[in-house]
């Protein structure tokens, strides 16, 4: 069981190194000018190439690549060419804050799925089940920001409860309550409403099996054999979902924080390549490639502690 | 790596014989739903490239966000274009980017797939660790890193989003091609003489057919979203060219103040996406009830 | 000095003046165009210097809110009968936020580091030869030939005053001598500034300012409306300004901007290159259609290169109005059919929305425009102003008195006139207003009939303010924006 | 210690079960007395297991049960202590009152042991659970459930109730089943088909264990199965249920020596692979009419099949030794024969490679097996699951590489040939698959199915040969346009056969080709392979589990245990007197239809 995760880690690694290739080679060709975006319309071409030489953008790839690469894994991630500050300050920060929101959707959504879900395939056969999945196809129909949009309209322009964007700092606390709160809902209304499904299909597909027809025998009713035996099993596979729907947060939240003005790896990222600033958008991509191996491994760890099954190495 | 392991464990329960699970041919009010809502999406298509209420780029800056009426029934947006045209019109750009992404996602996923299957331990399981890594380059990042590096158009955003469906299409059709190839016909196609071209050609694709096109209706629907939110980024179909996301872009400033803009539009996205995704289930209810729910 | 609380967006109880202001507190205000970071020596656009000008930093001249040259940290100057030397007499007693002294030294160092600008038109105090220590308090700027705008764009932030030990650092950090210190950029999140207790002059009227920045309009405006922020400048959110204006606590206060959006023709392609076919154009397009489309309606329609502000501002608005019949017939005339233009947009809302009106308009005489729509600044830039490959392209001149750029061949929109560069030598050398004016004026006559370019409108400066914030500047004059004078009453 | 056996504890009246408006049970009645262990048998489909559903009332929702089932017919349980004497009718009560007696005095046990248990529960925790939800207060429920895991035999219960059921085999894990179905001395255990999913060897323990806590316990059973031999061992009375009606019901004794219904008879007949007497052909349901005049000799049928003369091919046949495996290691050569038409020597198949990662995990399928097979002979071999049968035929047929040894078919090496190379040994060599719906692509024509081998033939030539084999394995030719789902399982056997046939091979090699058909249909099966295996001059390579077929259809017989021949020789004489023991722990365990039942 150590040798797998070992092993998982490995190829994990593994997979870190050659996606990091994809990034920098993928980015190396990026066309626009970092340095001639930065100096703007009038700068000469003679300033332009001399702020090209001291950004380094005129040497070799794979030099920049081993520069980056290293720099990346020891925290250095280079300096920013547009804000010409470190990068990895500013990548941490707004990884601090996309982070708190992800988790903050998957909380959202996570509570919206199980509840909807569970009562969705319970209830299937009748009409409020239906409802319930109905809801939940609906939720997956809207678009993230459409919803968060819809959102601010509501509850900040019209109710006046919530602030329409803006971020602060979970040590602000309850402000950080006050400004998390749409955005996570906005996030985990949609993935919510996806989970939802899964849910629903997991706990349909746990309650056909054998050994929920075996618990039933042994004298338990049908709602306590679905708690005491068909969730944790339906458990399995909505742990991957939640895995794959956590990468859709990521990505969700590229556009949530758009519309909300918070300051994360995505509003981060819009900016970086409007500005063409190379090392930014390579840094972020990484990370946002990192987190999503590093979910996927997380999972892949955690399986085996809910399945069993999972737990003799193959 | 991940997801191979909860299949083989879901599925690789002894086939049912004693006839308690009787397959029932399901899913279909789901499948009329769905496909009802998608006829209508295909139909304003065609009837947007034939006519239109209104010519949907005419500008009319005068009349801007002005409220129904006879001659635009679902009023003008911010530049004084007919809503109801626009709407109509915008239909096309999702469903070719819907039919590219699927296009490009099933032309890379399906082949990958397939011979990952069938080269199991071999070149299948670097394909597999290929796919796995780009499956961790989300379509939406793919989308905006591509737009970014070829200029946002509907081009880039089909080739990204294909790209991004690409791997998850070869999850999928893998763990069918397994499936179909622990079949005894399959060795039996073998035993018969027959090379893996055929195996592909005459087993495979007919039998996982059911789960390729629960996949593509699916693609569709994440297709649509992520072109209304690239364009929504300003990063998908550029103007004048009219696309439901854009529509959602262009009406997101005036909100407050003439709210059907965005109404009709996001209201488009949500039937089209909503008919995928039914048609979807439906159609995995039909082909495959006992389909491994983590894809 | 200053700064001792972090400033967070609401209005702090503190001690009132007799005058209801309350000078312990703090404003946020919205902005757009965010700053890549605060080094607007080497960094391009308006946004760098516009928060940072008159605030952080200061130079020896300022311009008021009427456009006027007044003095600043030059109590006075005197200027040469031929125009070539300008001699300044420095504020004494005036120190950096780091305790630096300002003396005639500073202003040496700081317009000979002007060498070392890459970006914000250095160019313009080319003309600058020498700068002579008279004595601390002070110098002698000398300039190779004669320009009469050297002052004004002294006042701007070419102007701006450094300290030497400051300036490895100037992309971070801030320190100049003005009525705000410069705490803190989190990178295009917000500035906070605090006030500058130290400061020479009249004291700044409220204790701190951040300014919180917004990429879109109608973000900015929900925040203003739900109490994000207590202003907002440069608001685009023009669809919105008829509801704040139905709204009791908010104010809506429609400035003028030095802006001129217009549409650049080419002259490199075969059909643009002929006046008939510019002019053609020109008349082709509804600029009220494009300007309710671009901004609803507020700002100036424009016939020519200059705005209502400029000195020597004509109204040419009737010379080309739009009329698609004339525009047809001119067509024909240069007998021009099936003319097919690529149009590359910049990414701005602005811009794409006139774009469409325009390809809408153009369409009506058989022009086929396709739009391509190109990421600002990056490929924009790149593609239409270093390569000059585009038919027509669109973009706003957002810095002052930019109808200069019609003086050099080789800026993008590639304007060759000879007549026209002896005009701005003729203005450059001007001694007088008068002088400057009328060559101006001339100038501008003939770059209209020339028509290089379609001007479309020069955009409002609207602000917007919450109840009981006074003092903001009203309009944009393309340099600072001084916010000494801004206070919160309770 | 219960005493009054005479009245019943379950009596079934009137059962119907319908799926909407289609009726699957057809109002059925019978009793079980206290004590009683009745037989449930029937093909698949008869509505067995809806029955015992019924009964539990764990019905598939869609389903639905009239009637009356009464159940017990002594006050319930204590909870309900002055309540009326009448037994509980199952079919109305509500969920409460059924959860009540689930698990305690009624209880099941069903068919698949893999999956009734929960994968993600320890197995003693599992076992606990049935104890406390009935008996909350019970103390030491960790002792009790030990003790009901010895009582199961499973060695170290201790241990054994701390691993989750994945880490046990089949037969272990039934076994728990069992232990939890007796945990609370159930007054009946529904038994749904408890062993079909094991091996003969396994299900004959599991089985006695049964019988024997069933016994144990005074509880009475209702045992479900589709094995005659099966239920003649286990019970006392039995009820055949054919299209979901009784046909015919009686004590074990009576039915199996007079059977009344020709289906009886039939099934009978079949299962216990009966020769016609004149034509030596096996009986089956066709054939009734040819049995009813002469009623078969069972002590026959139980002491060993008349000889397979008449399906000999007419060469002659070499001597055929009979040899077993003496000491694990020696490697024996079984079965030699001059130029034979295959060739096995020292075959090892190894699955598992090394891994960049991790330690390597290998399973040794085959571990140095060697035989010949003579042209035209009928080479069986048997053994119980995993010991390496599939593997071997995967090596015959070239669909596999062998880890090392050798493999001449027709003396030509067919080890590490390309595909190309072995196009020959395609049209000279088919396979049957066991499973008759998995052999067949749903989505293929039965057309393009049958001309699956032939590579270059006209389309005319194709559709003739396709009617051909049709007829010759006896399907209309209109079968040649259907889809596989169209037809019975052994309706999709012929097909497969058919499929087989078509490059006229020299070899037929067939891997549990019957295993998955019902006896009735076995028989018809096994007739048409006999009759083609002479038209052709086929040498067959016949794989099963089941002795009593290969003993049937096979001239020589070879015993597989653990990747290896442990014994080898003639039919009948290995069958008559095994000499490895492993092959008389095979022959011991194959259920007979008992004589007289006591
Ligand atoms: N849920 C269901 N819905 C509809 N029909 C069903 C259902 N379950 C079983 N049937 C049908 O009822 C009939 C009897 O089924 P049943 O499961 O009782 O057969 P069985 O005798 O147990 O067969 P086997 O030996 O294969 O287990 C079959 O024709 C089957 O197709
Ligand atoms: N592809 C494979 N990879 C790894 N192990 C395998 C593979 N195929 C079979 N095995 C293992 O090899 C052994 C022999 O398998 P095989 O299928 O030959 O058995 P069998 O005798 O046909 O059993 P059954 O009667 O169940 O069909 C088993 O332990 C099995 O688990
Ligand atoms: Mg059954
Ligand atoms: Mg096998």
């Amino acid at each position: 069981m150590l040798l797998n995760a070992l092993r998982r880690v490995g190829v994990f690694a593994l997979t870190v190194f050659v996606a990091s290739l994809v990034v920098f080679f993928l980015l190396g060709v990026l066309p626009g000018d970092p340095a001639r975006a930065q100096l703007g319309l009038q700068a000469s071409e003679e300033q332009v190439q001399a702020l090209r030489e001291q950004l380094g953008v005129d040497r070799p790839l794979p030099v920049r690549y081993l520069e980056w690469i290293t720099g990346f894994f020891t925290g250095d991630m280079g300096v920013s060419y547009a804000s010409r500050s470190p990068v990895g300050p500013q990548v941490l920060d707004a990884l601090q804050v996309t982070l708190l929101l992800v988790l903050g959707g998957i909380g959202v959504a996570v509570l919206i799925a199980l509840p909807l879900g569970i009562l969705a395939a319970v209830r299937h056969h009748r009409p409020d089940g239906t409802l319930f999945s109905g809801l939940s196809q609906l939720g997956i129909s809207i678009p993230n920001f459409l919803a968060g949009l819809l959102l601010i309209a509501v509850f900040s322009v019209a109710l006046g409860w919530l602030p329409s964007g803006g971020w602060q700092p979970p040590v602000a606390g309850v402000d950080f309550l006050r400004h998390i709160a749409l955005p996570a809902l906005a996030l985990g209304l949609v993935n919510g409403a996806i989970l939802a499904r899964y849910t629903r299909a997991a706990v349909l597909e746990v309650m056909r099996e054998d050994f929920m027809r075996t618990a039933r025998a042994k004298g338990l009713k049908p709602g306590a054999a679905l708690v005491r035996h068909g969730l944790r099993n339906a458990l399995v596979p909505v742990v991957t979902v939640t895995s794959i729907e956590f990468a859709n947060l990521i990505i969700g939240a590229v556009v949530i924080e758009t519309v909300f003005v918070i300051p994360g790896l995505g509003s981060t990222l819009i900016r970086a390549v409007a500005n063409r600033d190379l090392i930014m958008i390579q840094s972020i991509v990484m990370c946002v490639v990192i987190l999503v191996l590093l979910v996927n491994l997380l999972v892949d760890l955690l399986r085996p502690v809910i399945d069993p099954r999972l737990r003799i190495a193959s | 790596m991940s997801n191979d392991r909860a299949a083989s464990v879901t599925t690789s329960r002894p086939p049912l014989t004693n006839g308690q699970h009787v397959r029932r041919r399901g899913g279909t009010p789901l499948v009329i739903a769905g496909g009802t809502l998608v006829s209508l999406v295909l139909v304003m298509a065609i009837v947007s490239l034939m006519w239109t209420p209104q010519d949907p780029t005419a500008t009319d800056a005068v009349n801007r966000l002005a409220s129904p009426s006879a001659t635009h029934w679902l009023g003008t947006d911010g530049l004084g274009r007919d809503i109801a045209s626009m709407v109509l019109a915008g239909s096309r750009v999702p469903l070719m980017v819907g039919l590219g992404t699927v296009a490009v996602g099933f032309t890379i996923g399906v082949p990958i797939g397939i011979v990952a299957a069938m080269t199991d331990r071999g070149a299948g399981m670097w394909l597999m660790r290929g796919n796995d890594i780009l499956q961790a380059f989300p379509a939406l990042l793919l989308a905006i890193v591509l737009a970014a590096v070829f200029g946002p158009s509907t081009l880039t955003a089909v080739t990204a989003l294909g790209l991004g469906l690409a791997p998850g299409v070869a999850r999928v059709v893998r763990s069918g091609t397994l499936q179909v190839l622990s079949r005894e016909y399959s060795l039996a196609a073998r035993a018969a003489g027959r090379g893996p071209l055929y195996l592909a050609v005459r087993h495979v694709l007919p039998n996982i057919r059911g789960i390729l096109i629960v996949q593509a209706s699916v693609g569709f629907a994440i297709a649509i979203l992520a072109e209304a939110a690239l364009s929504f980024l300003g990063l998908g179909t550029p103007p004048p060219a009219a696309s439901w996301g854009r529509m959602l872009q262009d009406g997101q400033s005036v909100l407050q103040i003439a709210p059907l803009t965005i109404l009709w539009p996001g209201m488009a996205v949500a039937v089209a996406v909503l008919g995928f995704n039914l048609l979807g289930d439906g159609l995995r209810d039909r082909f495959d009830p006992r389909m491994d729910v983590t894809r | 000095a200053g700064g001792d609380d972090p400033v967070n967006g609401e209005d702090e109880g503190g001690e009132a003046t007799s005058t209801g202001e309350n000078s312990d507190a703090n404003i946020s205000i919205g902005m757009f165009a965010v700053p890549a970071n605060l080094d607007f020596t080497t960094t391009g656009g308006a946004a760098v210097f516009e928060a940072l000008l008159y605030n952080v930093y200061e130079g020896l001249v300022q311009l008021d809110a009427e456009g006027e040259i007044q003095p600043l940290l030059a109590e006075s100057w005197e200027i040469s009968d031929d125009g070539q030397e300008f001699t300044f007499q420095l504020q004494e007693g005036v120190t950096f936020h780091d305790g630096t002294e300002f003396d005639a030294d500073i202003v040496k160092f700081s317009l000979e580091r002007l060498d070392e600008w890459s970006a914000n038109t250095p160019e313009a105090l080319a003309a600058i030869d020498s700068v002579e220590i008279v004595d601390d308090y002070e110098v002698t700027v000398a300039l190779s030939e004669p320009d009469y705008n050297a002052l004004f764009w002294l006042a701007g932030p070419l102007g701006a005053m450094f300290s030497p030990d400051s300036v490895d650092d100037l992309a971070t950090d801030a320190n100049g001598t003005g009525p705000f210190e410069f705490v803190t950029y989190e990178n295009a999140v917000r500035m906070e500034f605090a006030r500058n207790d130290d400061y020479w002059g009249d004291p700044a009227g409220v204790a701190g300012v951040e300014l919180v920045y917004y990429e879109d309009a109608s973000a900015a405006a929900n925040a203003i409306r739900t109490g994000g922020v207590d202003a907002i400048l440069r608001s685009e959110a023009f669809d919105q300004f008829e509801s704040f204006e139905a709204e009791e606590e908010i104010e809506v206060r429609v400035g003028s901007s030095q802006g001129v959006v217009v549409m650049s023709m080419n002259p490199d392609h075969e059909a643009l290159a002929q006046d008939e076919v510019r002019e053609a154009l020109h008349r082709a397009i509804d600029k009220e259609s494009v300007m309710a489309a671009a901004t609803a309606g507020y700002g100036e329609i424009l016939g020519g290169p200059s705005v209502p502000t400029d000195p020597y501002y004509i109204d040419f608005t009737g010379t080309y109005d739009y009329d698609p019949d004339a525009a047809q017939d001119l067509l024909d005339s240069a007998d021009v059919d099936d003319l097919s233009l690529t149009f590359n947009v910049p990414n701005r809302a602005y811009a794409e929305a006139s774009a469409q009106v325009i390809q809408d308009n153009l369409s009506e005489i058989g022009v086929d425009v396709t739009l391509q729509t190109q990421e600002f600044p990056a490929v924009w830039v790149e593609e239409n102003m270093v390569n000059q490959d585009f038919d027509l392209t669109i973009i706003n001149h957002v810095e002052p008195r930019n109808m200069n750029n019609y003086a050099f061949p080789e800026y993008y929109w590639g304007y060759d006139s000879e007549e026209a560069r002896d005009l701005f030598a003729e203005a450059a050398a001007a001694t007088d207003d008068d002088e400057y004016a009328s060559s101006m004026e001339e100038l501008t006559e003939l770059l209209v009939e020339d028509t290089p370019g379609v001007w479309l409108y020069n955009p409002p400066n609207v602000g917007l303010a919450t109840e009981g914030v006074s003092g903001l500047p009203l309009n944009d004059l393309g340099v600072g924006i001084d916010l000494s004078d801004v206070t919160v009453s309770e | 210690m219960r005493t009054d056996s005479a009245e019943p504890l379950l009596s079934v009246e009137n059962l119907t079960v319908s799926a909407g408006s289609e009726e699957l049970v057809h109002g059925i009645n019978f009793e079980i007395r206290r004590g009683e262990r009745v037989g449930l048998i029937g093909e698949s489909g008869s509505g067995k297991s809806l029955t015992c559903l019924s009964v539990i009332g764990l019905l598939d929702r869609g389903l639905s049960a009239t009637g009356r089932i009464t159940f017990g017919s002594v006050p319930t349980a204590a909870t309900t202590a002055g309540s009326e004497p009448e037994g509980l009718d199952l079919l109305t009560a509500d969920e409460n009152e059924l959860a009540r007696i689930r698990g305690d005095r009624l209880s099941m046990v069903f068919q698949e042991p893999m999956t009734a248990l929960n994968p993600l529960m320890k197995v003693g925790d599992q076992l606990s659970e049935v104890i406390r939800i009935h008996r909350p207060k019970t103390p030491n429920v960790r002792d009790k459930v030990d003790e009901l895991l010895s009582s199961v035999q499973i060695p170290d219960p201790a241990r054994t109730a701390t691993v989750y059921p994945h880490q046990m085999s089949g037969g272990q894990r039934q076994r728990v089943m069992l232990a939890m179905a007796m945990a609370n001395g159930p007054d009946l255990l529904l038994a749904d088909e408890p062993t079909t999913a094991l091996d003969v060897t396994v299900q004959k323990r599991v089985l006695n264990l049964m019988v024997h806590q069933v016994q144990h316990a005074g509880s009475s059973l209702l045992f479900i199965t589709h094995d005659l031999g099966v239920v003649s061992e286990v019970c006392d009375r039995v009820i055949i249920m054919r299209h979901g009606r009784i046909v015919e019901s009686g004590s074990i004794h009576r039915v199996f020596t007079a059977p009344e219904h020709p289906y009886t008879r039939a099934l009978i007949a079949a299962s216990s692979l009966e020769t016609h007497p004149t034509t030596g052909r096996l009986l089956t349901l066709d054939t009734p009419k040819d049995f009813e005049h002469s009623p078969p000799d069972h002590s026959d049928a139980a002491a060993g099949l008349p000889v397979v003369s008449a399906s000999v091919p007419a060469e002659p046949q070499p001597e055929i030794e009979h040899l077993t495996l003496c000491a694990e290691s020696a490697p024996a050569v079984f079965n030699t024969v001059d130029s034979p038409a295959i060739r096995v020597r020292d075959l090892t198949r190894t699955y598992g490679k090394n891994r960049v990662f991790g330690k390597s995990r290998t399973v040794q399928a085959l571990r140095g097996v060697s035989f010949d097979v003579a042209r035209g002979q009928r080479f069986g071999i048997v053994g119980e699951s995993g010991c390496g049968k599939s593997t071997l035929l995967r090596l015959l047929t070239a669909l596999d590489q062998p880890t090392s040894g050798r493999i001449e078919v027709a003396g030509n090496s067919i080890v590490g040939r390309s595909e190309r190379h072995l196009r020959w040994l395609r049209d000279s060599m088919q396979l049957v698959f066991q499973d008759p719906m998995g052999s067949l692509d749903p989505r293929m024509s039965v057309t393009d199915i049958i001309a699956e081998p032939i590579h270059r033939a006209s389309r005319q030539e194709r559709r003739f040969r396709v009617e051909e084999l049709l007829e010759q394995v006896g399907l209309p030719i209109s079968a040649a346009g259907k889809y596989p789902h169209e037809f019975s399982g052994g309706q999709r056997q012929r097909i497969a056969i058919a499929r087989a046939l078509a490059t006229r091979p020299q070899i037929l090699i067939a891997d549990e080709a019957v295993s998955a058909l019902d006896v009735s249909v076995r028989a018809q099966v096994l007739n048409l392979l006999d009759d083609l295996v002479k038209e052709y001059q086929l040498t067959l390579v016949f794989v099963s589990h089941d002795l009593n077929v290969v003993r049937h259809s096979c001239d020589v017989v070879a015993v597989m245990k653990g990747g290896r021949i442990v014994e080898c020789g003639p039919a009948d004489s290995v069958m008559a007197s095994p000499d490895h023991p492993y092959t008389a722990e095979l022959v011991a365990a194959i259920p007979h239809v008992r004589e007289g039942a006591p």
